[in-house]
């Protein structure tokens, strides 16, 4: 269906989800298992764009990529912590240097061992342009991206310096800057380790991958396949998966799968927040209602004059009824926010939002005392119909509240971006950012850091940047955490972006099933389902 | 004429929609309250709210303008291009013709919605004008068609040979005989026209690359009302119903036309 | 040998086949109901045939078609029966009618291009009926048609079979439809004016076949037409009917030479031929007659006419000749075959003022091609053509549009030649408009005196052309051809289309005004009858060629053309 | 027959190339980075990747290069490697087959329909029938398409539950009926009004009363005579409303999650993916000049009048 043409940022598309309410439903946490293979198979709904290539160089993270797959560590759930999941330990002394540790016993679904050669290999992999993987810039933590992708000329290495193989089980990597977040961010897919054969030739196992998660697929896939099946991996190192079978359903587009679930084509279905009204009052089934991992903001094009003063920026943000945008146009389904992130994120429950308050004569006031304004003003966003119908809601309060006429449009996505980037946009722009990893820090250096890979608002403060720096150098992750919120708080203060929500999602089940809890950026934890 | 009626009393909605937007009260599509969310029909708001709170009564009747005016002005566009090219294309037929049919063939060959979508992307400016102007690029080969064919056949009758041999020139003949003896079956489709214009309209919008807010139309009350029409119907039902008898009254009035201009009606509208 | 005799057949008059009593016909139209025929008598006789004679709306074709249960929509018998073998066919169950209307009774319509189905193959087509009452198998039905071809005179009926109607000529269309009616064997053939669409040569081909099969089969024929010359030729009784009347009924010899009724002479006397040749025909005053009672305005003097032609010569056409590539011209990217045809081959001609040069030949003969030459629609391919000695050829655009207001042309269905939508008063002003003569009021004024003088009222002026009957639209044609003052007038079949009392007004009205305007006139027409009554010369045409032309009197007593023996052979006379 | 086949396959050369050059100029002019599009917005692209993205995808070539390299490529039946270097050929020849039994579906759904009840109506004008399809097709018109297919979706796939609400996993005929009826939709009115006029026209025709003078029963009139030339103009409409079925198809595959070619395309267009954009946009035309083509000689068969060598 046409909602989802505009694709969002990339992690938006998977519908992501971490579980910050995440919420173990059924307490027992045993592992009833069903072992007779007759009964149907749970059908699990995913969507095509999680499934084209499941190279980890490829791969963006949705729950079905960590069927397969398991990283160095892995990001719990219940807890919002990061643990060891491959790696025995991971450490360093001065946050640049790491020495990373694996456990002894993992295996690849083919039997071999994973080495610490299948982590160098995976990455050497994503971080050769030659390949040009999605996940190359992710590789740019390690020392020696720079010589593998040189801003002009050839390449002068074939391999990143920073990641060194010692033996089988351990490895030293380098890394450009100090970095006390790294175990957060080897928890993403794209980190993950491949085989011997999958370094050679990675296109055969794009969609025939040889992973080394709690499930594997016995043969590969079409592009295009309806259903995929796919099986526990028995010699699994890890927490062992619920089920003995997952039936995996693709859907082009996720729209549909809310109808599917209620004729009881689908087991498990991540549904959109649209449909969550409808799921709660029927009876079929039971819902689980997750909060992305994300933030909906309003950014402001600081290179107009007309936002070039601090006072306006926060008359506008505070003339909005973030409590009435989701309570009566979003039903509920998302909360309103305090912070740059959920609060399950590390840090996110430290940061203070001082322009996500609701004070309409107050904004007046202080858009009087700043010069009050002059003309017409346009919001903007790309084409999606929640984004539209806020950033409408929205510009209905700025009229109300202000007294200013405000409109919106709309434009593709792409549009809107080269916009920005080019500067060419002169309005207040509505947008997603999902978080890159569980971490505060990553929403605070997207969107607000000078070199920010989502810094639409060309906003740069030389102290906001230096906090977030300390907070990434900080000497243990508590720490990390705390420096990271309070830069954050700097920035917000300076408002080059106000904070509106965190959009929700739902996990719809069928009944007998029971742990259903929501995976790191990827919808549910496939691993996790369990009948009984 | 009857079938006149209604289409007549929608242009006058459509030309000042003020005062029937106001017959229970609340006339200003925009004075909306987020309280008001999706709230059922009551009384003074027979038709409920909209999402954003405002009174959907008030936004369906302003809505009538935008999609009544790119209804017809798609239809004037359209009939306008079917009249000049179908007329030169049938009038001087050889390198004239081939080219008017080619071009069609070309137009008729993309399929309309993929092209609209291609192009509408493209221009990215989503108002009244471009929308209308995208109908038309991908409207007009079907009435010319059937303007060509129409004008063939009268640039073969007698009195258009008889014009030439008392000297009238070629621009004469085509629009003293030709055109006015031609035009006549392009009438009738234009008159259905209007009403399919309207509903393409609405369906570009339900792509996500028609009209947009906060533009009021039909196309994007229906848009923003698909997310929960399953909880709250009225969303979806009352311009869904504005736009079918809007539609109907064009097609009543079209038939009626066609029962005038051919008394046998016997002849096909192709 | 194309004469054709009739003979008299000697069956049981006592019995008629059909028998018609108090038929009466009624059309729903906007204003109402109205009478198509009134109490319409009528009886078929095997072996004889039964001519019903009258103009159109006389209601002929409506009792044929209440016979057979094909009356148009909105038509509908309001009394009356029609016994078949003493049985009322109207009174029966549609089952049972069935097994009458085809098998009892068959019918060829008139335009037989209409009456057959063009997507289905002839043999089908004729097979069909008999297939579906005899239950024939589709391979004998094949066999039948063949027989039935080969029957009504169609070569090689083996290939015939399978073809299309639109693979025919008109003529051997006709001779298909005949083979479809007699597939089913009738008793009974009603013919609605199947000949009048044919060139004459073809029609007394079809008239002779007719007359056999009545004489094999014994079929009692109704046979409709406008034509004395038909009704001459194959009658046993007439019946002329007028406005839904019988105005007059008897035996051929009868109402052919000693008619009852003032109509029924009027129509004969108002044919127009050589024999009265030159002289003002008598005219049945449309409109005025309802019912039996019908004006005829008898000629005011029985003298000859006819205008004295000049000396100055107002076109001549030297060795003037066109080709037209055919059809199949090739497309964008490359010429067209080499295929062409010669329309016109050489032709000669020279028209004075105040002179009419008739031009006579059948369908296909290359005189509407010649026709437009001379007005200037068409360039030609070969020779020239001078009007009032400037060659059109050699002339800029703007000397030719002056050159060729001299000249104007009347086409042959004025039902087509006037638009629509222009009233008559505006279709008239047009060429007065196109070149600039005078202003509103003073165009107003010629607008009525062209009216006047093709004999209209001035409030003829604000109607439209099918408010006009047939005449009258013809006059406004006419009309209009005179409003820039030319010299000449090329007329291509100006009658053809009208009924016999209209085309004698037609033709009192172009002799008269060649008599006061020194008009110099092109007549063109198949109709050797009125050629011979209005030319001082003939040209005969066959083939795109000139094969003879003369004097009228050497052409009609001495034709010295095989083609034009040929042409005259088929003429039929009252 | 044969000499104007090949005819009208090189006068369809100018209209392929016409068509086709125009998708790639409006793909070539799509708003946005394709290369960030690719990556997705919130990735950083490191200059070498983008180096050899636009190298692997001659993205810096003029346009007319890149034009002319896609046609040659074309030639030889080469659809070329979309974005996310998937071979175009294989998104093409996987969505072809659901496409196509989509569409064809939908168009005997709307042969059936249109024809059939226009049928009816023409032959008893005036008549309950009559009434019913002309109130009926008017209504129709007037119910915006999506409307008519969310409602089919949730009527017969949900609360009845004869049909599956989407996908094709069920295969043909139950998981295509109620897509290809909602694809139908579209064509049944304008279908049925135009087979009634058809045969409103020739049901008053001279042979008709030739064969009511043959006393042929009114079974056979209205099939062998009045339908069998009414169905001329149908079938000529029935070939042009292909196109307009296969442009409906992105709709419709969007809303029943049908994985055909409408979705690709339309997908493909919100991700800049060009050379998805113009395969299937190419194949598209093809397919609806061979219809078309199809549709002529058809016609040759239906209508013996028209002479195929006679037609340019």
């Amino acid at each position: 269906m046409p909602r989802s043409l505009a694709s969002r940022p990339r992690s938006a598309v998977l519908i992501a989800t971490v579980a910050a309410t995440a919420l173990t439903l059924s307490s027992c946490g045993g592992s009833a298992e069903d072992s007779s293979s007759d009964i149907e198979p749970v059908v699990v709904a995913t969507t095509e764009g999680a499934m084209t290539d499941m190279t980890p160089g490829m791969s963006q993270g949705s729950n079905v990529d960590y069927a397969l797959f398991t990283p160095l560590t892995k990001y719990d759930a219940s807890s919002g912590d990061v643990e060891n999941a491959v790696a025995e330990s991971i450490e360093s002394e001065d946050q640049v240097h790491w020495t990373i540790t694996l456990e002894e016993g993992w295996t690849f679904h083919d039997g071999s061992p994973v080495t610490a050669q299948s982590f160098a290999d995976s990455w050497n992999l994503a971080a050769d342009p030659a390949n040009a993987m999605d996940n190359n810039g992710q590789m740019v933590i390690f020392e020696g991206y720079d010589e593998l992708n040189p801003v002009e000329g050839e390449p002068t290495a074939t391999e990143l310096s920073g990641v060194e193989v010692v033996d089988d089980l351990t490895l030293e990597v380098t890394l450009t800057e100090p970095n006390q977040l790294l175990p957060y961010r080897l928890s993403s897919t794209a980190f993950s380790p491949i085989t011997e054969e999958t370094a050679a030739d990675p296109a055969e196992f794009a969609r025939a991958p040889i992973g080394n998660g709690p499930f594997m697929v016995e043969e590969g896939w079409e592009l295009g396949a309806q259903d995929v099946t796919l099986t526990r991996f028995e010699d699994y190192s890890g927490d062992a998966a619920g089920l003995e079978q997952i039936q995996l359903r693709i859907y082009q587009d996720p729209s549909s799968t809310y109808t599917d679930f209620q004729s009881g084509q689908v087991d498990v279905a991540l549904i959109e927040a649209n449909d969550l009204t409808a799921a709660e009052e029927n009876s079929s089934g039971e819902v689980v209602e997750v909060t992305l991992p994300a933030l909906i903001y309003l950014g402001f094009p600081t290179w107009d004059d007309r936002f070039a003063d601090v006072d306006v920026r926060t008359a506008i943000a505070t003339a909005i009824d973030r409590d009435a945008i989701v309570d009566q146009l979003l039903e509920g389904h998302g909360t309103a926010a305090t912070g740059l992130s959920p609060d399950v994120l590390a840090g996110a429950d430290q940061v203070d939002c001082p322009t996500c308050v609701y004070d309409p004569e107050g904004a007046a006031d202080l858009l009087e005392s700043a010069g009050g304004w002059d003309g017409p003003l346009e919001l903007q966003t790309y084409a999606d119909p929640v984004n539209e119908m806020v950033l409408q809601a929205i510009a209905n309060q700025l009229s109300d509240n202000l007294g200013i006429d405000a409109t919106m449009s709309t434009a593709p996505i792409g549009q809107v971006y080269d916009n920005l980037r080019a500067e060419e946009s002169d309005g207040p722009f509505l947008l997603y950012s999902g978080a890159a990893y569980p971490h505060v820090y990553a929403q605070a250096n997207a969107l607000m850091a000078t070199t920010g890979g989502l810094n639409m608002t060309k906003f740069s403060d030389p102290a906001f940047d230096e906090a977030l720096s300390g907070a990434k150098a900080a000497a243990d992750l508590e720490q990390a955490a705390q420096q990271a919120a309070d830069a954050a708080e700097i920035g917000l203060a300076e408002a080059p972006i106000t904070p509106i929500f965190y959009p929700s999602a739902g996990i719809v089940h069928s009944e007998g099933l029971t742990n259903i809890q929501a995976e790191l950026l990827g919808g549910v934890n496939i691993a996790a389902i369990e009948r009984g | 004429m009857l079938p006149a009626l209604p289409v007549a009393l929608i242009l006058v909605v459509a030309i000042a929609p003020g005062p029937f937007a106001g017959i229970f009260g609340n006339g200003d599509p925009r004075v909306c309250d987020l309280a008001n969310s999706r709230a059922d029909p009551r009384p003074g708001h027979p038709f409920g709210f909209d999402v954003q709170g405002c009174d959907l009564w008030a936004n369906v009747v302003w809505g009538t303008r935008s999609s009544v005016l790119i209804g017809i002005l798609v239809t004037l566009g359209v009939l306008i291009i079917a009249i000049v090219l179908g007329t030169l294309a049938a009038y001087f037929r050889r390198w004239v013709d081939m080219l008017v049919s080619r071009s069609l063939d070309i137009v008729l060959g993309f399929p309309a919605l993929v092209g609209m979508v291609v192009v509408l992307t493209t221009i990215g400016q989503r108002n009244a004008f471009t929308v209308s102007a995208v109908l038309i690029l991908f409207g007009w080969p079907g009435m010319t068609r059937v303007m060509r064919g129409s004008a063939l056949a009268v640039v073969d009758r007698d009195y258009a040979d008889a014009a030439r041999g008392y000297g009238a020139s070629s621009w004469r003949v085509m629009w003293r005989h030709v055109v006015p003896n031609a035009i006549a079956p392009v009438l009738v489709l234009a008159s259905l026209a209007v009403g399919t214009m309207i509903t393409a309209e609405s369906a570009l919008t339900f792509l996500g690359i028609g009209l947009q807010q906060p533009a009021i139309s039909w196309g994007v009350q229906l848009n923003s009302a698909q997310a929960g029409f399953r909880q709250h119907l009225h969303l979806l039902l009352a311009p869904a119903l504005f736009l079918s008898v809007t539609v109907l009254s064009f097609v009543v009035f079209g038939e009626a036309i066609r029962r005038r201009l051919d008394p046998s009606h016997q002849r096909s509208v192709r | 040998m194309t004469s054709v005799q009739a003979t008299t057949a000697t069956t049981d008059l006592a019995t008629p086949v059909v028998r018609v009593r108090d038929l009466s016909i009624e059309f729903a139209t906007r204003s109402g109901r109205s009478t198509a025929v009134k109490k319409m008598d009528l009886d078929l006789h095997p072996g004889r045939t039964l001519a019903v004679l009258g103009e159109s709306g006389s209601g002929k074709s409506a009792t044929a078609r209440a016979i057979m249960g094909v009356l148009p929509p909105g038509g509908s018998v309001t009394s009356g029966t029609v016994e078949v073998h003493g049985v009322d066919l109207l009174a029966m169950r549609p089952k049972e009618q069935r097994r009458v209307r085809g098998p009892v009774v068959g019918m060829v319509f008139q335009d037989a291009q209409s009456a057959l189905n063009p997507v289905l193959p002839v043999g089908y087509q004729i097979a069909e009926g008999a297939r579906a009452h005899r239950g024939m198998s589709r391979k004998a039905g094949r066999e039948l048609a063949i027989d039935l071809l080969d029957r009504v005179g169609i070569a090689d009926p083996r290939r015939a079979v399978d073809r299309f109607p639109h693979q025919f000529s008109g003529g051997m269309r006709q001779r298909v439809m005949i083979a479809g009616a007699l597939a089913i064997d009738p008793e009974v053939l009603i013919a609605d004016e199947p000949t009048t669409a044919l060139d004459v040569t073809v029609q007394s081909q079809i008239l002779q076949l007719m007359l056999d099969l009545r004489d094999e089969r014994g079929l009692a024929l109704m046979f409709i037409t406008h034509d004395m010359g038909v009704v001459a030729t194959i009658a046993d009784e007439v019946l002329v009917m007028y406005d839904g009347h019988v105005l007059e009924r008897g035996t051929r010899d009868q109402v052919l030479h000693a008619p009852e009724h003032a109509y029924t002479r009027a129509l004969l006397e108002s044919v127009p031929s050589a024999d009265n040749r030159g002289r003002e025909l008598p005219v049945v005053a449309a409109g005025v007659g309802r019912g039996e009672v019908v004006e005829v305005i008898e000629p005011e003097s029985d003298v000859e006419v006819l205008s004295r032609p000049g000396n100055d010569v107002v076109v001549r056409a030297q060795g003037v000749g066109r080709d037209f590539s055919l059809a199949s011209g090739g497309d964008w990217w490359r010429p067209g075959r080499a295929g062409r045809t010669t329309a016109v081959h050489e032709v000669d001609l020279t028209v004075h003022a105040g002179e009419t040069l008739g031009v006579v030949g059948e369908s296909g003969c290359g005189k509407s091609t010649l026709a437009r030459m001379l007005t200037g629609g068409l360039a030609p391919t070969r020779g020239r053509v001078e009007v009032l000695g400037r060659d059109l050829s050699a002339l800029t655009r703007g000397e030719r549009l002056e050159v060729l207001r001299d000249v104007q042309l009347v086409h042959q269905d004025p039902s087509s030649s006037l638009d629509p939508r222009l009233s008559a008063g505006a279709a008239i002003a047009e060429p007065l408009v196109v070149h600039g003569v005078g202003d509103t009021a003073s165009r107003r004024a010629r607008v009525l005196e062209l009216l006047d003088l093709v004999g209209l009222d001035p409030d003829h002026a604000n109607r439209l052309p099918h408010q006009f009957s047939g005449g009258q639209r013809q006059r406004v044609e006419v009309a209009r051809a005179l409003a820039l003052e030319p010299r000449l007038l090329v007329l291509d079949e100006p009658v053809s289309a009208l009924d016999v009392s209209v085309q004698a007004q037609v033709v009192n009205l172009l002799m008269r005004l060649q008599r006061e305007l020194d008009l110099a006139y092109v007549f063109i027409s198949h109709d050797l009858g009125v050629v011979g009554h209005m030319s001082h010369r003939v040209l005969v045409m066959n083939g795109g060629r000139v094969v003879e032309e003369g004097p009228v009197a050497q052409i009609e007593d001495d034709p010295r053309h095989p083609y034009t023996s040929q042409l005259l052979a088929a003429v039929l006379r009252p | 027959m044969l000499g104007y086949i090949v005819r009208r396959l090189l006068a369809s050369v100018p209209v392929l190339l016409g068509t086709t050059f125009l998708i790639f100029v409006a793909v070539y002019a799509l708003p946005g980075d394709p290369i960030t599009a690719l990556a997705g917005e919130d990735q950083t692209i490191s200059p070498a990747v983008r180096r050899e993205l636009t190298e692997r995808y001659g993205l810096d070539d003029p346009l007319l290069v890149q034009y002319v390299n896609y046609l040659t490529g074309l030639f030889v039946g080469d659809f070329g490697v979309d974005f996310r270097g998937v071979e175009v050929s294989y998104v093409i020849a996987r969505a072809w087959p659901t496409t196509v039994l989509l569409a064809l579906t939908a168009w005997v759904l709307m042969a059936v329909f249109g024809i059939g009840l226009g049928a009816i109506a023409g032959l008893r004008p005036g008549g309950v029938v009559d009434g019913a399809v002309l109130a009926a097709t008017t209504v129709l018109i007037g119910i915006p398409f999506f409307v008519v297919a969310y409602v089919g979706q949730i009527v017969f796939g949900l609360e009845f539950g004869w049909f599956p609400t989407s996908g094709t996993r069920d295969g043909w005929p139950l998981s295509y009926v109620l897509p290809a009826a909602s694809l139908a939709i579209f064509g049944v009115p304008e279908l049925a009004r135009l087979t009634r006029a058809s045969i409103l026209e020739n049901r008053y025709a001279d042979y008709v009363h030739a064969a009511v003078a043959k006393g042929l029963s009114p079974m056979r009139i209205a099939v062998r005579h009045v339908l069998r030339t009414s169905l001329i103009p149908v079938v000529s409409m029935l070939g042009l409303s292909l196109g307009g079925l296969l442009g409906g198809a992105v709709l419709v595959e969007g809303i029943f999650n049908v994985p055909g070619l409408g979705y690709a395309i339309f997908t493909a267009i919100g991700q800049q993916n060009g050379p998805v954009v113009v395969g299937i946009g190419s194949l598209v035309v093809l397919v609806f000049l061979g219809v078309n083509l199809l549709v002529d000689l058809m016609y040759g068969v239906l209508d013996p009048r028209v002479s195929l060598d006679r037609r340019g």
